[in-house]
């Protein structure tokens, strides 16, 4: 049964994807944006991803639109229409389209416990985690210790993206804004969304430290976390105004943010190394195994939570900024 | 016996949250214009949320879910009618008429701020 | 039960994006988007206890607190821009 | 091959046609932010063809349940990659953006032939 609500769901998907890239009005685009995002979602939930349904949700319903929509505001809104090129690429697309969907007849079928995929360490995980961890959340067991390698590489990767935006955006216009205007940013003068935004974002923040301290027993992570506790400060940028958000977490606290979460992330794994392990290997940090297990990760996920909030918020400011002054 | 008279009760509940979810698609699909759309939608939603929620939370009895469903009901019924208020002040500041029919995309940028 | 429900869900938020396709203002879309938020909170509410699952309502809750960004930042910047075409008109 | 079999495959075919979709916004597009939204649909496609492969006939999300006998999970694998994939692409979809930003305060326009043209 649930399938058929999937395939439902996948055509729609399609739908949405077409008349995303047909609109003209690339503010329209972003607005489905944020449906395709949600569609996405649920078919992840229903694949039984539920962490990654929630990283989706927490990064596709706020962070995305609201990055997307600061770069509209600087470059302007409105698609020239095309005028040559597009029959030719439209051939190659479905000839392309076509060809993947040949190939895919070799794949294995949806749900098939055979599939290669299935055979190889992933029973391991399954089976190693209760044993060397004790909790009940494997993926947040493979994403911080089995393959802690690979994390570290993406926190670097968000955090590098962030250096770059930073680098990019952070250089003086060449034009000087021709005249200072104090915009009547933020919601500021209706009540309503205000009060309720202001009762809406510690509840926001709180959610996002339960996913935090939650991961590994639920869904859930540093990555979820630093994405929501950065929608919460979002939502009070949109209600106040930019400066008074930046006023609340200045763009220092931002920046230690982000390199002291990296760097938390490397230290422990040269702790490990000092204390005789290898690099992330959390089971000599404590007395117990396990518990230098639980330990690791507990700290390590910390450390991806606050690079992850930070260098999203920065990246925010960084073009809300730009926005101001130009 | 009271299980049974609960099972029925939530029956109800979700039957009928779930006739209010589409009848609020029908007219957000079918009314002429946008503050009849919003109008439809709007308060169709908040119902169904209420029925559904209640529906749902006499099935799961007295667990750590129900708490939490009642947490997403609370916050739904919250944030649901704030966002339909700012969407339906900003049109109506934005010059879009309650009374003249539809409006296309760009007619309601050069309308008086 | 849980299947009518959800599928009463699916029905309506094929609707809303017919709505979303369809405009005719952005207001219409952002509407929506909305409904169709919300739409999505109740399917996943409905579906963990469908699934056997309900410790997975943490996905329904985060939706159910950040949908509402979304959409007051498409109304914010909308306004904007609105206030910078009608500057750039009588200028 | 029955009809039910040839469902099992309909989400490749899914994660085919978005990615047609987006990499055709990537290639005839002359707009850049355009281009940028095509690409995050590509990868979207991608996440779409990973989380595919992870699911398992009757299992449940890979979180272990205490009093369940012999559960079946889905494999966590291709989450972990997707899940970090996710906040990545973020990330660098906005470096992307920044990018745009600096070429239209430059050039004055994000469409590619114009810029092709000023040059």
């Amino acid at each position: 049964m649930i399938y058929i609500f999937a395939l439902f769901l996948l055509t729609l998907l399609v739908i949405t994807a077409i008349a995303i890239v047909r609109a003209e009005d690339l503010f329209v685009a972003v607005i489905l944006t944020s449906i395709f995002s949600l569609l996405m979602a649920i078919n992840f939930f229903i694949l039984d991803a539920a962490d990654v349904a929630l990283t989706e949700a927490a990064v596709g319903a706020g962070v995305t639109t609201v990055i997307f929509l600061c770069a509209l505001a600087l470059t302007g809104d409105q698609e020239k229409p095309q005028k040559q090129g597009q029959k030719v690429a439209l051939v190659i697309v479905s000839i392309l389209a076509l060809v993947i969907i040949y190939s895919t007849f070799d794949n294995p079928q949806l749900g098939d416990p055979d599939a290669p995929v299935h055979q190889h360490v992933a029973p391991w995980y399954l089976e190693k985690t209760p044993e060397y961890m004790d909790f009940p959340n494997v993926v947040t067991a493979i994403l911080s210790s089995f393959r802690g390698y690979d994390t570290l590489g993406e926190v670097f990767v968000v955090f590098a993206a962030c250096i770059g935006v930073l680098f990019i955006l952070g250089v003086s216009p060449p034009r000087k804004a021709m005249q200072v205007s104090v915009k009547k940013s933020g919601l500021r003068h209706h009540l309503i969304p205000q009060v309720v935004g202001r009762l809406l974002i510690p509840f926001i923040v709180l959610f996002g430290l339960y996913t935090q301290f939650h991961g590994e027993y639920g869904p859930g992570g540093g990555f979820q976390a630093g994405a929501l506790i950065a929608t919460g400060v979002i939502l009070y940028a949109l209600l106040e105004g930019e400066a008074e958000a930046l006023r609340a977490v200045p763009r220092r606290v931002l920046l230690g943010m982000v390199v002291g979460g990296a760097l938390l992330y490397g230290s422990v794994g040269v702790v490990c190394m000092l204390m005789g392990g290898a690099f992330l290997d959390y089971s000599v940090l404590a007395a117990d195994p396990v518990w230098g297990q639980q330990l690791g990760i507990l700290i390590i996920e910390a450390g991806v939570g606050m690079a992850v909030c930070g260098a999203l918020l920065s990246i925010f400011h960084a073009f809300a900024a730009r926005e101001r002054v130009s | 016996m009271i299980d049974l008279a609960l099972d029925i009760l939530s029956w109800i509940l979700l039957t009928s949250g779930g006739v209010f979810v589409l009848i609020g698609g029908i007219g957000g699909l079918r009314l002429p214009n946008f503050y009849t759309r919003i109008h439809a939608a709007s308060l169709t939603d908040t119902m169904a949320t209420l029925l559904i929620f209640i529906g749902i939370i006499l099935q799961a009895g007295f667990t750590l879910a129900s708490l939490k469903l009642f947490a997403i009901m609370l916050f739904l019924l919250l944030t649901g009618p704030t966002a339909t208020y700012a969407l339906a002040n900003a049109a109506l500041l934005s010059g879009l008429k309650p009374d003249t029919g539809t409006a296309k995309d760009k007619t309601k940028e050069n309308a008086p701020e | 039960m849980y299947i009518l429900v959800s599928i009463a869900i699916l029905i309506t938020m094929v609707l809303a994006v017919v709505r979303a396709l369809m405009g005719p203002t952005v207001y219409d879309r952002v509407l929506a988007v909305n409904v169709f938020g919300t739409k999505t909170v109740l399917l996943l509410s409905v579906i963990a206890f469908l699934n056997g699952r309900p410790d997975f309502l943490d996905l329904a809750l985060a939706y159910a607190l950040i949908n509402m960004v979304g959409i007051l930042a498409v109304l914010e910047f909308f306004q904007n821009r609105s206030q910078r075409n009608a500057k750039a008109k009588h200028d | 091959m029955t009809f039910l079999e040839l469902l099992g495959y309909f989400n490749y075919w899914v994660f085919a046609i978005l990615l047609a979709v987006g990499l055709y916004a990537v290639i005839s597009k002359t707009n850049l932010i355009k281009k940028l939204i095509g690409l995050s649909i590509f990868q979207s496609a991608v996440f779409l063809m990973y989380i595919t492969m992870d699911k398992v006939e009757g299992g449940t999300a890979p979180i272990i349940q205490a009093g369940v006998e012999n559960p079946v999970f889905s494999n966590p694998l291709p989450q972990v990659l997707i899940l970090t994939a996710i906040v990545v692409g973020v990330s660098t979809l906005s470096l992307g953006l920044a990018m745009v930003v600096r070429i239209k305060e430059c050039y004055g326009t994000i469409e590619e032939n114009e810029i092709l043209d000023a040059d």
